[in-house]
């Protein structure tokens, strides 16, 4: 049944570009067939146990799931299908749907390959079709394709070459390629094996995770691709840096006295991570590229989670896994949806949209209370576990780094916010409709799961809690959640649920009845209305709140923002290419020179020829 | 048994002797008869091939004198499965060019096919041969074919390629006799089993001596890297198909003979980590080269060299898996590289000096050329599942068998440096917009079945490589024992 | 500054080589088992030719020869190849100056001359010094003389073709006989005869005989070519 | 080895093929004009020639032929594996110096010069 799977995948990602030659809607059809189709194929028939061996090119290949893989695939398979359905609809009129389509089936296809593989060599096929798959998704406008498509993938094949090499290793010591065999020698190996496996393997799995000194292709990556495959570009693809990071960081390393130090560095990496995603995400001005650091910063959160490596910090970090696809899958599909009507996604262009795009509202909202971690939506109860467990395993300045960080997010969600859908309307976007149904209700079901997972934790927590037991954790224990205070044994909210319901209330009154009441008191003036305040307003001065209101603040972490190790990269790579360029200068077009080059050759064998041979 | 191996050189010598009588009769036949005997050899060397994998090498004496005396051919798994590849790649490159050269005249035409098929035949002899005097005629044969071929062009500057070219390749035949006669007067004897088998009595600086000036002497057609100063230049002057026909045919061969010296005739230890240097230094010397390039077809055959240094690399490794590896990436990068060859010629068709930037957005003119470089690219990086993946894949295991961990991380360093400019190219086809005064030119019907018979053969391999595996495995065990190869020759009683 | 360099390289290049065919010695056997003594005792008791070079260029390394023939004919190929001009391009001869008339009667007489001393060289290659590629040399300096000493003297180029094709699918022929008769190709296939016969050593005459034909054709081939360059 | 006496003569010839091979090289590699070059080449191999024939010498040996009338014995003839050899890398020099004077036309008659540093459009 696996490999079947990814043949109809496969086979769909075929017939849906070439069905573009022939009818579009056929096409759109066959697109959500290819996608469906395999999804309700693995969650129907799929089971721990059936396990498909091939052996291909003299190398033993084994697909299969586990309770760990299981709960990935429904993170890719489930925004993923409602990715996909948004795509239909967001595709519609626009150039090279057969490319997106079959970029994106198989970007979906390597993802559920990638969970599959229970060797590391189909893992790295699969992830390495991942990865191109979704570097032509991030050139598809065929902008800033030299230098952003380039970045993201030399990063990626810097990590995933990496991680071959750590294959290859492995390959050697061991003499197979299952994870299994890994798992099971790996305590065994060298110390400095130990050692090399692990750096290198997560290297790999870093680069997608977008970790530190990794991520400086995330931002351009991710606002680069189409909005509709953005949302499983950071929602999902980036998780399997976060799947490969936690068989890492728990399969081998707990096993191992190294794994102590590995655990720190990791999480302490995941709480820079995040601080400097969030600071780059307040300085933004484009929707998209908020998101992607947004993204970047709250991929941080989940990896401190995976770092610190307690029962509860794990499933913290794998319960914001879970919620950062939902909300940061849907904040990127209404980013997509308020582009595709207004044709921008700019701040400083689009504002007051509240009342044209209703419902992409709500859904954002939703996202964005989940995104900030307020209650009562899924991201307060992943960030309240992630507390918990800092402060139980004695982090207590890893807990500050994070604080600091999540507050300093409330500034770019209010941005978001405030920027689209708030503010006063401008007779440009006077015209602008809602987004079509089929865009509006994924990003409508993705958010109502955002919610649902904030009072009903228990969820997801189950397959969570399965997966950390098929990892280890857990053994003597039935209900890994009892460790945290939030919940009760049904894995639901209680301690504070009380408190939360009234927080919902109270905000829900300001939501609905303030903001309705400040439209009618709004007296509509244009941005240029000396009346806004004592002075006439130059031109270049918008009056949209959401435009650098955060100026001191960002004065105050100017000195850590200046340091962009992106610099560092651009100087690394012009150096390096100068230095090829006069290295090529040998060459020099004259006949005799090679001949001189040939009788060099000779005698500086003659030379050393007792040391050489 | 269809044949024997010496047909692989008698056949094309006497249809070469015969095309100028067959011109006289119908201008068309200098075209055919190449083609005929060149699908021949195919065919020929297929089944002998199928023959030797099931029944051990074919050792054919030459003038009834047993292998001391007299010349003998060797076709064993490893020799076979390349000249199998050799002879298929060949074939291609005749239906490719077949139609390319309907706009010269019949005298250049008939000159250019007579001249492509020696070609292959000389590398075929250079695999084929069991003789070391032998193989310099052969390598002679191949470089004034490669010579004329590079000069084809009447243009301004394939004249000067050619030259630098000859100037080398006239260079390297002087060392080749030197090191012949150094090996002869020791041993007395020129047949490279007897020469093996007797190997160890020659004294230490002798054969030091003489490896070098043969490293020296066939390095310089295998382009390692100080010596390949020409490649570039005759890659990138000679016609299209020429600059396949080396990346895919002489290369092969010139590596066929490195490989032959080391692993067979020299026991040199020193040799395979010479080998090792020399390819690691040739590989990151061509692929930073390449990222700087303006040419297309220049950054090509810097980029062929440095694959060429990566099978040498893996070459002298001196294990099984390494050569299993090596035999994998030639056949790869055979494929491939002739791929981007044909493909990239027609993206810069009509442009004089082939700059890089004149095939921006090509996709909207040449769709299928363009899709078919793409994926060429794309593999040759080792981008999975393209057929390129798992020759690294098996290459960087043998390496990580023989605890090489710094070679494994130079290689995969190197290897994205390849990526960055292969991925320039492609993004420039697709995603930047036409230049203003480049015109398209659409691909023959032949070019195009050509292309897609090598792109197919890429996914072919990228998704099923156990198609080619078995065969590659029983040559690596071929060119491994050394002495079966020794007793196959000497005692042959025939 | 180059020179210095290369006279350094070259030096070194030459101190190694040097050392080492000094160190291996000149007019003494070197070794003791090799090919050679089999040549020269085979050369008569098997072949029945009395000159061992051309039995070992002709028989024993039959097949270098082969590959001679081809790269000599590749080489005519290629002049033709790289300096081909379409045919309104092509230019007359130029001349600086006329040949008197005693180079041009002498060369007259001296002509058949040569062409026999040139036939008889490559027929009698298998019993005394000389042979094809002597032979031939020798008939492509006559047609050498005669282009030079007139100015219009042409060289049939479509025999010339003929004769190369012709010897050379000989030589490729008597080789694929052999391999009907007797096995192998290039086999002996005639009886030798007996030793300092004329008619002796099986097809080694004929091969002998086929590859001056075709050195005279191919060399007299590459002079014509390149006496019609214009510069 | 014989080292009985010294005899300059034994080691002239060497010396003359390698001075030779040096002295080709010399004008293939510094010389400017590629006539020179080509000519060097040729220079070149003729040493190598010499070379090779003078390893197959065997001190007071004679010709390879077994021609009636003359003492014919094999053990004090020459080596003729070498001469067979010379013979063929003369023919293939030959067809090297060839194609190599057709390349020099070629050059001429598109740049006309012959200087080597003149000609080099084809670089890094």
């Amino acid at each position: 049944m696996n490999y079947i799977i990814l043949v109809v995948f496969l086979g769909g990602a075929l017939l849906t570009f070439f069905a573009g030659k022939i009818n579009n809607v056929l096409q759109d059809i066959l697109f959500l067939a290819s996608i469906l189709v395999p999804a309700s194929l693995f969650f129907a028939y799929v089971h721990a146990g059936n396990i498909f061996n091939l052996t291909l090119g003299g190398i033993h290949l084994s697909l299969g799931i586990n309770a760990m893989s299981w709960l990935f695939a429904l993170i890719v398979l489930g925004l993923g299908s409602m990715a996909a359905f948004y795509s239909v609809s967001f595709m519609k009129g626009k150039e090279r749907r057969g490319y997106f389509y079959f970029n994106f089936i198989l970007t979906i296809m390597a993802m559920t390959g990638i969970l599959m593989s229970r060797d590391l060599v189909s893992f790295f096929i699969f992830w390495e079709i991942m990865t191109w798959s979704s570097y032509l998704m991030t050139v598809y406008n065929g902008k800033d394709v030299q230098t952003v498509g380039i970045k993201y993938f030399v990063f990626s094949a810097i990590g995933a070459y990496a991680m071959l090499m750590a294959i290859v290793v492995i390959h050697s010591i061991n003499g197979s390629f299952m994870i299994e065999d890994l798992v099971r020698s790996f305590p065994e190996m060298p110390v400095n094996m130990q050692i090399l496996i692990p750096v290198l393997l997560l290297t790999g799995f870093g680069v997608k995770a977008a970790i530190m000194p990794l991520h400086v292709w995330a931002p351009g990556a991710y606002s680069n691709a189409p909005m509709a495959y953005t949302s499983i570009f950071s929602g999902a693809l980036s998780k399997m840096g976060i799947y490969g990071m936690v068989i890492v960081m728990v399969s081998l390393l707990s096993y191992v006295p190294e794994g102590y130090w590995f655990r720190e560095v990791i999480a302490w990496m995941g709480g820079i991570t995040a601080v400097i995603g969030t600071l780059w995400a307040i300085k933004q001005d484009d929707a998209k590229k908020l998101l992607a650091y947004s993204s970047i910063a709250q991929l941080g959160y989940i990896i401190v989670g995976i770092g610190i490596g307690t029962p509860l910090a794990m499933m913290a970090g794998l319960f914001l896994a879970v919620v950062h696809a939902l909300f940061k899958g849907t904040l990127f599909l209404a980013v997509g949806a308020i582009e595709r009507q207004t044709g921008t996604s700019n701040f400083r262009e689009v504002t007051g949209l509240i009342r044209k795009m209703p419902w992409t509202f709500v859904a954002s909202l939703i996202s964005i209370i989940s995104l900030a971690g307020i209650p009562p939506m899924g991201g307060f109860v992943g960030k309240w576990m992630l507390y918990e467990s800092l402060l139980t395993s004695n982090h207590y300045l890893l807990v500050i780094v994070i604080f600091f960080s999540s507050t300093a997010a409330f500034l770019y969600c209010y941005k978001f916010l405030f920027g689209f859908f708030l503010g006063q309307e401008e007779k440009e976007w006077a015209n602008v409709k809602e987004a079509p149904v089929l865009m509006v209700v994924p990003m409508l079901i993705l958010s109502f799961f955002s919610f649902l997972l904030g009072t009903y934790p228990g969820i997801i927590l189950k397959p969570i809690d399965a997966g950390m037991q098929y990892l280890g954790y857990g053994i003597t224990q039935n209900h890994l959640w009892q460790t945290s205070v939030i919940f009760n044994t049904w894995g639901n909210q209680v301690v504070l649920q009380p408190l939360l319901y009234s927080i919902i209330a109270i905000f829900l009154f300001f939501l609905i009845f303030l903001t309705i009441k400040s439209f009618k008191q709004t007296r509509y003036v244009t941005t240029k209305d000396i009346s806004s305040s004592g002075e006439v307003p130059k031109e270049h001065e918008n009056l949209t709140f959401s435009v650098d209101f955060m100026q001191p603040f960002m004065r105050a972490v100017e000195p850590v923002m200046r340091r962009q190790i992106d610099k560092y990269y651009t100087g690394l790579a012009n150096g390096l290419e100068a230095l090829f360029d006069f290295m090529r200068k040998i060459y020099t077009g004259n006949g005799q020179t090679y001949a001189i080059y040939v009788i060099v050759f000779v005698v500086i064998l003659l030379l050393f020829k007792d040391i050489l041979f | 048994m269809v044949g024997t191996p010496v047909l692989f050189i008698v056949i094309p010598l006497l249809a070469a002797f015969l095309i100028p009588l067959l011109g006289m009769l119908w201008k068309e036949l200098v075209r055919i008869v190449p083609g005929l005997v060149l699908a021949y050899m195919l065919v020929l060397s297929v089944n002998l091939l199928n023959h030797v994998l099931i029944y051990g090498p074919i050792v054919e004496v030459i003038a009834g004198w047993r292998p001391p005396l007299g010349i003998n051919l060797v076709f064993s798994a490893f020799s076979g499965f390349l000249v199998t590849l050799v002879v298929f790649m060949g074939l291609l490159i005749w239906v490719y060019s077949y139609r390319f050269k309907r706009n010269v005249d019949f005298e250049p035409a008939k000159k250019y096919f007579l001249l492509l098929m020696m070609l292959i035949t000389g590398s075929v002899g250079i695999i084929l041969t069991g003789d070391i005097f032998n193989m310099f005629v052969f390598i002679e044969i191949t470089g004034i074919s490669g010579y004329a071929l590079t000069a084809f062009y009447t243009g301004r500057d394939s004249a000067e390629a050619s030259f630098k070219y000859l100037m080398l390749g006239s260079i390297a035949s002087t060392f080749l006799l030197l090191a012949i006669m150094i090996i002869y007067s020791q041993v007395g004897t020129l047949n490279m089993a007897d020469i093996a088998s007797k190997m160890h009595t020659i004294k230490p600086v002798y054969k030091i001596i003489s490896f070098i000036f043969f490293i020296t002497a066939i390095g310089i057609e295998a382009e390692i890297f100080p010596l390949n100063g020409w490649a570039p230049d005759a890659y990138t002057e000679a016609p299209g198909p020429v600059g396949a026909a080396f990346a895919g045919i002489v290369v092969k061969a010139s590596v066929y003979a490195i490989v032959r010296y080391v692993y067979t005739i020299f026991d040199l230890s020193g040799a395979y980590d010479f080998l090792i240097l020399i390819g690691l230094i040739t590989l990151i010397m061509a692929e930073t080269a390449a990222i700087r390039q303006e040419r297309l077809k220049r950054m090509l055959a810097y980029s062929s060299i440095g694959q060429m240094g990566l099978v040498m690399v893996a070459f002298g490794m001196g294990t099984e898996e390494g050569v299993f590896a090596a035999l994998f990436m030639i056949l790869n990068h055979a494929i491939i590289k002739s791929l981007l060859f044909f493909s990239g010629s027609y993206l810069v068709y009509n442009s004089k000096h082939k700059y890089i930037k004149e095939v921006n957005g090509m996709s909207k003119y040449l769709p299928i050329t363009s899709l078919l470089f793409a994926l060429g690219a794309f593999a040759i990086v080792g981008l999975p599942p393209f057929a390129g993946f798992w020759s690294k894949l098996s290459m960087l295991t043998a390496a990580a068998d023989s605890n090489m961990l710094f070679i494994i991380a130079l290689v995969l360093i190197v290897s994205v440096v390849e990526l960055v400019y292969y991925l320039r190219v492609v993004n420039r086809i697709y995603f930047f917009n036409k230049e203003e005064k480049t015109e398209p030119k659409k691909p023959t019907f032949n070019a195009l079945i050509v292309m897609i018979t090598l792109g197919a053969l890429i996914l072919v391999i990228g998704f099923y490589p156990d198609a080619i595996t078995g065969i590659l495995h029983k040559a690596s065990a071929d060119l491994m024992d050394k002495g079966q190869y020794i007793h196959d020759v000497l005692s042959l009683n025939k | 500054m180059k020179k210095i360099i290369v006279i350094i390289l070259l030096g070194t290049l030459g101190f190694y080589t040097a050392h080492t065919f000094f160190d291996i010695g000149f007019g003494f056997p070197h070794f003791e088992h090799g090919i050679k003594d089999v040549y020269l005792q085979k050369t008569v008791s098997d072949l029945k030719v009395s000159n061992t070079v051309t039995s070992i260029v002709v028989n024993f390394r039959g097949f270098d020869t082969l590959g001679e023939v081809t790269v000599l004919f590749l080489a005519v190929t290629a002049l033709g190849g790289i300096l081909y001009k379409r045919r309104h391009e092509v230019g007359e001869r130029s001349v600086l100056f006329s040949a008197s008339s005693i180079v041009t009667s002498g060369s007259k007489l001296l002509f058949p001359a040569i062409i026999l001393l040139g036939v008889y060289v490559f027929i009698h290659g298998h019993l005394s010094p000389g042979g094809g590629f002597q032979g031939g040399t020798i008939i492509a300096t006559g047609f050498l003389l005669m282009l030079l000493t007139y100015e219009n003297y042409s060289v049939n180029h479509t025999v010339l073709s003929l004769v190369e094709s012709l010897a050379g699918i000989a030589f490729a022929g008597i080789g694929l006989l052999g391999f009907m008769h007797g096995g192998t190709f290039l086999q002996n296939f005639i009886e030798p005869g007996v030793l300092n016969n004329l008619f002796s050593g099986g097809v080694i005459p004929i091969i002998y005989i086929m590859v001056g034909f075709k050195v005279g054709a191919e060399l007299t081939g590459v002079i014509y070519t390149v006496l019609h360059e214009k510069g | 080895m014989n080292n009985t006496y010294f005899d300059l003569l034994d080691y002239m010839i060497y010396g003359t093929a390698i001075l030779i091979i040096l002295i080709g090289l010399y004008g293939a590699l510094v010389k400017k004009s590629l006539i020179k070059i080509v000519i060097g080449l040729s220079v070149v191999d003729s040493g190598v020639n010499l070379l090779i024939v003078a390893i197959g010498y065997l001190k007071g040996g004679t010709a390879p032929i077994f021609s009636p009338g003359y003492l014919a014995n094999p053990i004090k003839m020459v080596d003729p594996v070498p001469q067979a050899l010379v013979l063929t890398a003369i023919v293939i020099g030959f067809g090297v110096t060839a194609v190599a004077l057709a390349l020099v036309i070629r050059l001429y008659r598109h740049h006309g010069t012959l200087n080597i540093d003149e000609i080099k459009d084809l670089k890094w």
